[in-house]
């Protein structure tokens, strides 16, 4: 087994152990920390794959700046104990099973698939080096790129709209 | 040209009262003035503009979708706009002196529903003959809506809804003859090119008859109509009776028969075995019936039942009985509402229990009465008797191994209607003069004119039918041809 | 193209616009002013006339019929702030904000009708959404429009989750993200390709309020604002079907056998969910989100045909039903309370605003000589190329929608007036509603006026 | 690795968050969930940049970047994710406000 | 064209102006003034049918065409009059009698208002012209329009007095009853008219003649069509099963029944089955069943008349009975007995009508014969004339009724020896009903109210006057048909009526002939000695047994109200109380409650909750997944 294979384990086991703890913990705080963990596994899949621009971009975004605001929010309306109350048995229940059988469909639907390439090289080509990507983003992709400047500004407008005290 | 001049005279009479907020008086005679125009316009198309040129329109319009404003008339055509604008012009002239909540909207709505039926009287575009067909519910339904009686909401609600889903499955088939057409067309001419197997035949035919069978009524879809009938207004009930009616029949003649000559040979028998069980049906409920608007309106559906039978008799002899019936069973009916609303109106019941001894004091209204009644039940020398007596004969007739049983049901509708008939008289004007009629019932000119026009109309066609069966010959007989099953099935 | 950009520099004008016009009403003419250049610009494209030259690398395609789909939009828009203008100052001190909310939105509405790449679609998917979350919690002491906004939030999220998942699958099995068919054949037969499609179609579906993913629309409808929710449930619901069409036209027509039957199943379930639960609501105003999910069944008969039928009657529809419901929720704003009741008498005190109502009720109904009669015509027509049945579920389900839509007209008309209260109605108002009823009369009558601008 | 195993995971952790929407009744960690969903997107992604990359250097399909669309396409993922959180956590702060709680369950007074 | 037939148009036209001017100016014209127009337009009519009957005598009929009643393709019915030997023959019956008649009427109903004065004589003139159209017309749709028009008159008439319930109800009865039988004679126009293509007399009867037994009319058409007939006849002719409305018919004006269910409109039947004869020759079966049914009419009512106790009832069963006499000679193919039997009771029948009205205007209204009695010496003109009446219609020679009923009788024994048995016996029972009738009405003593005894009188000289007259011909006018056994070559009315109804010879010997005749004229006079043994003088006793069968009609009415009326009007009650609201409709209703009651269930899926809504969704697109690729793969 080679490194790389071994990394892509223990990042994988990682992160879907810590996905998990963030579907059961009780309490928020917790939840929002083992997501931050699954964050940093994925960027190390990133990594692994390649894509260090996005890996740093995950942390950085995500782990930092979006789960700082989640982990705020939650301190800010003081739920930062165990205090939900469990949902109904069988609706934990149907939940559950239906998320199973989605993930059950899903695989045995791909499992057969037939990809272009059935291995992922590691640590080869320059796709996710920054120059590039900023190449690509600022050519082909500038249109998007304006066009999510209006996203921004909505949100923002939004985000004051609704926050503000009146 | 005359044709579309016969749709904008009231079209525009309506928009002009919709506008107009008048007195009663104006709007009353305004809408007599209009009738009288139509009724003349109709007149000359007849006898000095019958060329094909006058009696035809045609217009571009809806192109993208293959359709047109494509007017004509034809001899089916002819007879039942002469019905419409008779028929109008009898109802405006009885309602002259007559004081209705909101006049200018009660007459308008009428005149609009008048534009919808002549609409779909002269239409030979399918999508047009649909746009007319529901232009002609909807106002009715206002009508009986806004100045119905007590149980009018849901009552008339549920002769929309009826009516409306029996003509959705008829577009659906209009889009689908569409469809076949070579030239992707709705008009009727490009409809008969398309040869259609019997199978297509079939449901098609079962499409367009639940719209037509719904509006006639035919049993077992009538049971809107005695409801409605009872709790609209009743000169709005005289309109839906005696003209509105008609558009099921005209479908039938003009849609049904014509494309799917086939399976209404296929299907005659379960047709016509619906239509004259209802014509039993009816007529023993409505000699249980004791309200006056619901006798006469089972003693309609039993009328329809025996029309619809003689539709699908599929000969030349029930055609023609059946067009004159057209118009004959229009002017009866009419007669028989405006009887019904004077006696509702003068006496303030319609209850047969309570009503009595009219004829006492009364007599020249019950002379109107049993003549107009007698006409209903077609005794000789009224009119109803050429119509039902050709009927009767094409019915026995009918190329079906049931014939005879047709027939002899359907006949023993003529004995029920004497029954019902009779029984209504006997309650309403013989006898001594009950708590409810103590007085003289005194009719105003107008009142007595409309009656005796619709009794002239009555005793001239049952002496002398022939100028409406020269009127409508053409007619069957090009009808005939269409559906004779004989040659049908030597071609194929 | 032009109408896209413009959209987006008059949003940031009307932001910025409350800071120096202290007036609404001369904001609310900078709207319609805006709206009524982006309408010219937008029928100058139609003629080959663009503001800019932009390459724009095939991210964007604005076809002759995503241009005709803008214009009905930009038209509707513009009844829409000609009527409901009034209302939006009675939901927030934020007037300008709101329209320029609008306006971004309008951007989005742009990108998702002429988008070429799912990058595309999917920015513009957001770009209406977000500000949608925002326009739906914008009455913020209202518990029930906080609580739409949430739903909406959660719920919409949720679904572009769906969307992205779909997106991912679509790229696994391409490579690309470009919005036009492709014919090599690992990718045709590929069931990642075939994944993402599904997993597209239920993004779409919900975006689209089809049912079994509808769920969110009678709650958010419910909840927000009214004047927001006439929005949403018009001209934000016909681009978004502009979307849908284009996608599974262009991307994915080669799956055509796949997918129709999924879209029937769909259409049948949505009409069935839509029809049979409206028939039974007490608000006017939720029975039209019910009526709404309706309508998108038929709508959505759109995509199951992709012919020219079909896509004449998207465009009649588009127009149609955005008025006719723009119209409704315009009067519904006026109303004291939105049950049945509240429309009792109206039409001997208002007959004019009664006579509009009714003709859009009519419309949305499908009763002839109204927009919303040819539109299902269409609709129906496209069908019946495919499934005869399909054809008269439609029609029976358009029948059972007039059980809903006639309440109102037999409140209006057949009914009286049992409470002493009624709404006023400024006479402007009422003239104007009357004049957009008639363009929904017009366009029932002549509809080569809208279908003629596809050919000429 | 088999890209195989990126999309199996990549799905699970999809079906996780999928899982966590349906059974939690805060409506900040079922948003974090969402996020969950997002972020499997995103590996998946990346996956298949990676792999469409592959697939051009062996084929030596002489486009510029093979890939690189996947990974410019999480890139807007994150940014239209961080305008959603943004506003979505707006509606929370002003829903908790209101009624000082952030339980769904809490949410019916629209229903029927 | 003989010149006097151009007038034949005047004939109905006359009544029919006489009911219009009658009809539309009955508040303004005087009683005087309406009884002369009334009568004056019948007398018009008699005279021109004189002229014409005339002109046929000597020489052939004519048929007269008008104008075209229906012109179609393939169909062409004129408006056109035969004129024939049948038809003059009737028409002067109709006329003469109908002109007595009014005659009578105008000093009978003196006591109406004016209005109704005027409304009797309206009708009785509409009547008129309807009998007249019946037997003029040249095709069976003229014929039928006639047929409909004496039924209307007749439900008019009935119903006269039109505050009584009980009469319009019989008037109800009567037109109802009718209907019954026109349906089947309609049905047999309808036959008539697709097999061979027309409605007219002659060009049928050719068709048929030539066409008979080939697959364009089989033997099976013509037994259908002349059973059709027959039953229209049974109808309109009160035979058995249609006969009860007759009696009741009794309940319109005296000189009413006199002309219409007596004289004129009952024999329409007669007529029409005369005038079919061809085709009757050519259906045994029928003429058996029409023979059988018309013998058991006669019998029928002749038991039912030995017990009623109203004079116009007796009257009214004697005429069922005497018509089925008439039915039993057509049967046995005797057209011209029929007819003759017809023009006999005509006389008679109209006489004994109008002498009971006499008698029961004598006795101020009262109609029980038990509480009458001795009335001959109050009434001498009256009680002569009814005396005569009832020897002719006993058949006592040389009276009219003698030579008619003798030759149904000699007919009868030809055809089948069993039915002249029971024939014979049902004439001795009309004797022995009809001298019970005089007697008690006439002889014994006044049973009476005293008002009633002081009030008797006889009647005024316009009512007196056709009563004798009628007794006149009542005495002569069978003397038109003298067999030959009696007086050779005195047949005139056979040879009148042989080219319409062909001739009969019989193959019978003189002997025999006079053996059956003495054979009834002897039984008759025994039977009218046991009946003046009988009922000299009355004893009420109680009906027993048979008799009270008798007394109750045989309970007809009973099990037509069991067996028809009451199974309709319960049927009707269920379908309008049970079918229709609760099958029909509801299944009407139904779907639009299921639309909401699904509405109603459906609407609990939108529950509120965001999780029950995601769940849903993932649901769905878990089956859509499993679906597409595991199963529609």
């Amino acid at each position: 087994m080679s490194i790389s294979a071994i990394l892509f384990w223990v990042l994988s086991v990682a992160a879907l152990f810590s996905a998990l703890m963030v579907v059961t913990s009780r309490n928020p705080i917790h939840s929002v920390i083992w997501l931050i963990v699954t964050f940093f596994a994925i960027s190390g899949h990133y990594i692994l794959l390649n894509a260090q621009f996005l890996a740093v971009v995950n942390i950085i975004v995500y782990a930092g700046a979006i789960m700082v605001l989640f982990l705020f929010v939650i301190m800010l309306m003081n739920l930062n104990k165990e205090s939900e109350p469990a949902r109904h048995r069988w609706l934990q229940l149907a939940g559950g099973v239906s998320g199973g059988a989605l993930l059950l469909v899903l695989v045995a639907a791909l499992k057969d698939t037939e990809l272009k390439s059935q291995q992922s090289l590691l640590l080869e080509g320059h796709t996710g080096l920054i120059k590039t990507l900023g190449q690509e983003l600022f050519s082909t992709y500038v249109i998007p790129f304006e066009l999510s400047s209006i996203l921004f500004l909505s949100a923002m407008v939004g985000a004051v709209l609704i926050g503000k005290k009146d | 040209m005359v044709v579309l001049l016969l749709l904008l005279i009231p079209l525009i009479g309506a928009c002009f009262l919709f506008l107009y907020k008048g007195d009663h008086r104006f709007v009353a005679a305004a809408a007599l003035r209009l009738s009288i125009v139509s009724l003349l316009v109709m007149g000359a198309s007849l006898f000095y503009w019958n060329t094909p040129e006058m009696l035809s329109f045609t217009a571009p319009w809806l192109t993208t979708l293959g359709s047109s404003l494509s007017l004509r008339m034809d001899g089916l055509g002819t007879i039942l706009s002469l019905l419409t604008t008779t028929a109008y012009f009898i109802l405006f002239w009885y309602l002259k002196g007559r004081t209705i909540e909101r006049p200018a909207a009660f007459f308008a709505w009428l005149l609009l529903a008048q534009v919808g039926m002549l609409g779909v009287f002269l239409a030979m575009d399918s999508l047009l003959f649909y746009f007319f067909w529901e232009l002609a519910l909807i106002p009715m339904y206002f009508l009986a809506s806004q100045w119905g009686g007590a149980r009018r909401i849901p009552v008339t609600f549920k002769f929309f809804i009826y009516t409306f889903l029996g003509s959705v499955f008829m577009l659906i088939g209009i889009l689908y003859l569409q469809s076949k057409t070579a030239d992707h067309s709705f008009a009727i001419e490009s409809i008969r090119r398309i040869r259609l197997t019997n199978e297509q035949q079939s449901w098609l035919f079962w499409l367009f008859f639940i719209a037509f069978a719904i509006k006639l009524p035919v049993f077992p879809f009538h049971t809107w109509q005695p409801d409605t009938y009872e709790e609209s207004p009743t000169p709005v009930t005289s309109i839906l009776s005696a003209v509105m009616v008609k558009m099921g029949i005209l479908g039938l003649l003009r849609w049904l028969l014509p494309l799917f000559p086939i399976a209404s040979y296929m299907w005659g028998d379960v047709v016509m075995s619906l239509a004259v069980a209802g014509i039993v049906y009816a007529s023993f409920l409505a000699m249980q019936q004791v309200d006056l608007k619901r006798l006469i309106a089972y003693s309609s559906i039993a009328h329809i039942g025996l029309i619809a039978a003689g539709a699908f008799a599929l000969n030349q002899m029930a055609y023609q009985g059946l067009l004159i019936q057209l118009f004959t069973h229009g002017i009866n009916i009419l007669g028989m509402w405006v009887l019904a609303d004077i006696i509702e109106r003068k006496t303030g019941t319609r209850s047969l229990d309570s009503l009595g001894g009219i004829a006492q004091h009364s007599p020249t209204l019950t002379i109107f009465f049993v003549i107009i009644a007698l006409a209903n039940i077609a005794l000789p020398l009224t009119n109803a008797f050429v119509g039902e007596f050709l009927l009767f004969n094409g019915i026995l007739a009918t190329p079906s191994n049931y014939y005879w049983v047709f027939a002899v049901v359907g006949g023993l509708g003529i004995i029920f209607a004497a029954v019902y008939t009779l029984r209504m008289i006997r309650a309403i004007f013989y006898g001594q003069p009950s708590a409810t009629s103590p007085a003289p019932i005194s009719l105003a000119t107008h009142e007595v004119g409309a009656l005796v026009v619709i009794v002239g109309l009555i005793l001239f066609f049952g002496i002398y039918p022939q100028p409406l069966i020269d009127m409508t010959a053409a007619f069957s007989k090009e009808l005939f041809d269409q559906t004779d099953i004989t040659s049908l099935f030597r071609k194929s | 193209m032009n109408a896209l950009l413009v959209s987006a520099i008059l949003g940031v004008l009307l932001m910025l616009s409350s800071v120096f016009i202290k007036n609404r009403s001369y904001i609310h003419a900078l709207a319609l002013a805006g709206l009524a250049t982006l309408f010219a610009l937008n029928l100058a494209e139609l003629n080959g006339w663009l503001l800019f030259e932009i390459d724009v690398k095939g991210m964007l395609r604005f076809d002759r019929y995503a241009l005709v789909m803008n214009a009905i939009m930009l038209a509707s828009l513009f009844f829409y702030l000609l009527l409901s203008g009034n209302a939006m100052e009675k939901v927030g001190p934020h007037y300008a904000d709101y329209l320029a909310l609008l306006f971004f939105i309008c951007a989005g509405l742009f990108m998702v009708t002429g988008y070429a790449s799912l990058l595309i679609l999917f920015l513009g998917i957001e770009v209406i959404s977000i500000p949608l979350y925002i326009l739906t919690g914008s009455d913020k002491r209202n518990l029930k429009s906080n609580e739409a906004a949430l739903k909406y939030f959660l719920l919409g999220s949720f679904s572009t989750g769906l969307l992205l998942l779909g997106i991912a699958f679509f790229y696994g099995a391409r490579g690309n993200f470009t919005a036009t068919v492709s014919v090599d054949p690992t990718v045709v037969g590929s069931s990642l390709q075939l994944a993402g499609l599904l997993l597209l179609l239920f993004a779409m579906s919900f975006k689209v309020s089809v049912a079994p993913f509808h769920f969110w629309t009678p709650d958010v409808y419910d909840g927000a604002p009214t004047v927001f929710t006439s929005f949403m449930a018009t001209i934000v619901k016909v681009a978004l079907f502009a979307a849908f069409v284009r996608l599974f036209e262009d991307t994915f027509s080669l799956q055509f056998s796949i997918w129709q039957p999924w879209v029937a199943g769909f259409v049948v379930i949505t009409l069935l969910i839509g029809n049979l639960t409206a028939v039974f609501q007490q608000s006017v105003k939720r029975m039209l989100a019910y009526s709404s999910i309706a309508q998108a069944g038929f709508m959505l008969l759109a995509v199951y045909a992709i012919n020219g039928d079909s896509k004449e009657g998207l465009l009649l529809y588009a127009a149609s039903y955005s008025l006719a419901t723009i119209g409704i929720f315009a009067v519904l704003t006026y109303m004291q309370d939105y049950a049945f009741e509240g429309f009792n008498g109206l039409a001997k005190k208002q007959p004019l605003v009664a006579a509009s109502l009714a003709i859009f009720f009519l419309s949305l109904a499908g009763i002839p000589l109204t927009g919303g009669f040819l539109a299902k015509l269409f609709m129906i027509k496209a069908a019946l190329a495919y499934q005869l049945w399909l054809a008269i579920v439609a029609v029976i389900m358009a029948v059972i929608s007039v059980f809903y839509y006639f309440r109102v007209i037999q409140a209006m008309y057949f009914r009286d007036n049992t409470q002493s209260i009624s709404p006023e109605f400024p006479k402007a108002f009422s003239i104007l509603l009357l004049i957009t009823a008639l363009i929904v009369v017009l366009l029932g009558i002549l509809p080569e006026a809208i279908l003629g601008l596809l050919y000429f | 690795m088999p890209i195989n195993y990126y999309l199996f995971l990549a799905i699970a952790l999809f079906s996780i968050g999928v899982v966590g929407v349906l059974t939690r009744r805060n409506a900040i960690i079922i948003f974090m969930c969402i996020e969950l969903m997002l972020n499997a997107v995103n590996l998946l992604l990346v996956a298949f940049s990676k792999m469409h990359y592959n697939q051009a250097a062996a084929a030596a399909i002489p486009i510029a970047n093979p890939g690189i669309d996947g990974q410019l396409f999480v890139f807007f993922i994150m940014v239209v994710a961080a305008a959603e959180v943004s506003v979505g956590l707006a509606i929370i702060v002003m829903l908790y406000r209101n009624i000082h709680s952030v339980d769904i369950n809490f949410l019916n007074r629209l229903k029927h | 064209m003989q010149s006097s037939f151009q007038l034949a148009f005047l004939i109905p036209l006359l009544p029919l102006i006489g009911f219009l001017i009658n009809g539309l100016g009955r508040n303004w014209l005087s009683k005087q003034w309406s009884g002369l127009i009334g009568a004056g337009t019948i007398l018009g009519s008699f005279l021109i049918s004189l002229f014409i009957f005339q002109a046929v005598k000597a020489g052939q009929g004519e048929v007269i065409s008008y104008f075209d009643f229906i012109r179609m393709e393939g169909l062409r019915i004129p408006f056109a009059f035969q004129i024939d030997a049948l038809s003059s023959l009737f028409l002067l019956i109709i006329t003469g009698i109908g002109f007595l008649i009014h005659v009578y009427s105008i000093s009978y109903m003196h006591e109406e208002s004016s209005t109704s004065f005027a409304r009797y004589f309206s009708y009785l003139n509409l009547f008129v012209f309807s009998m007249l159209l019946l037997v003029l017309g040249s095709n069976y749709v003229v014929l039928f329009i006639g047929w409909e028009g004496v039924g209307l008159c007749s439900y008019l008439l009935i119903g006269f007095w039109i505050k009584n319930q009980q009469y319009t109800k019989a008037a109800n009865k009567a037109f109802i009853m009718n209907r019954i039988g026109d349906l089947a004679f309609l049905l047999a126009i309808f036959w008539l008219i697709i097999k061979t293509g027309s409605a007219s007399f002659q060009e049928v009867f050719d068709f048929i003649q030539a066409n008979q037994g080939t697959s364009k009319f089989s033997v099976t058409d013509i037994t259908i069509v002349t059973l059709l007939l027959f039953i229209g006849a049974t109808g309109k002719s009160a035979q058995l099963p249609l006969y009860t409305w007759l009696p009741d018919a009794m309940a319109g004006p005296t000189p009413v029944s006199a002309l219409i269910h007596a004289a004129t409109m009952v024999t329409a039947g007669i007529y029409m089955i005369a005038r079919s004869n061809i085709i009757y020759s050519l259906a045994p079966l029928t003429l058996s069943i029409i023979s059988w049914i018309g013998l058991a009419t006669a019998f029928l009512a002749a038991t039912i008349a030995l017990r009623q106790y109203d004079i116009k009832k007796v009257l009214a069963y004697s005429t069922v009975s005497q018509l089925g006499f008439m039915f039993l000679a057509l049967g046995s193919g005797a057209y011209i007995a029929a007819v003759f039997h017809v023009l006999t009771h005509a006389f008679f029948k109209a006489l004994l009508f109008l002498g009971s009205g006499s008698v029961i205007h004598a006795m101020g209204g009262e109609q029980d014969i038990r509480k009458m009695g001795g009335l001959s010496g109050k009434l001498k003109i009256t009680y002569a004339t009814f005396l005569i009446g009832c020897l002719a219609i006993a058949g006592l020679p040389p009276l009219s009724g003698f030579f008619s009923k003798d030759a149904i009788l000699l007919s009868a024994f030809l055809h089948q020896p069993l039915q002249y048995g029971i024939a014979l016996f049902t004439a001795f029972l009309t004797a022995f009903y009809m001298f019970r009738l005089l007697f008690l009405t006439f002889h014994g003593s006044f049973r009476g109210t005293p008002e009633q005894q002081a009030h008797l009188h006889e009647s005024p000289a316009l009512m007196t006057i056709p009563l004798v007259i009628l007794a006149i011909l009542s005495v002569a006018g069978g003397w038109i048909g003298i067999p030959a056994v009696l007086l050779q070559d005195a047949d005139w009315l056979g040879n009148f009526l042989a080219p319409v109804l062909g001739s009969t010879t019989h193959e019978v010997s003189h002997a025999t002939e006079w053996l059956l005749m003495s054979l009834s004229v002897g039984g008759v006079l025994l039977t009218i000695g046991f009946a003046w043994f009988l009922f000299r003088h009355y004893r009420a006793t109680e009906s027993r047994g048979i008799l009270r069968f008798f007394e109750n009609k045989w309970y007809v009415d009973q099990l037509y109200d069991r067996v028809i009326v009451q199974p309709i009007f319960y049927l009707g009650r269920i379908l309008k109380e049970w079918v229709e609201p609760r099958i029909i409709d509801a299944l009407v209703n139904g779907v639009g409650k299921t639309v909401q009651l699904a509405g109603r269930q459906i609407r609990f899926l939108q529950s509120g909750q965001i999780g029950s809504y995601v769940l849903l969704m993932v649901m769905a697109m878990v089956v859509v997944l499993l679906v597409q690729f595991f199963i529609r793969k």
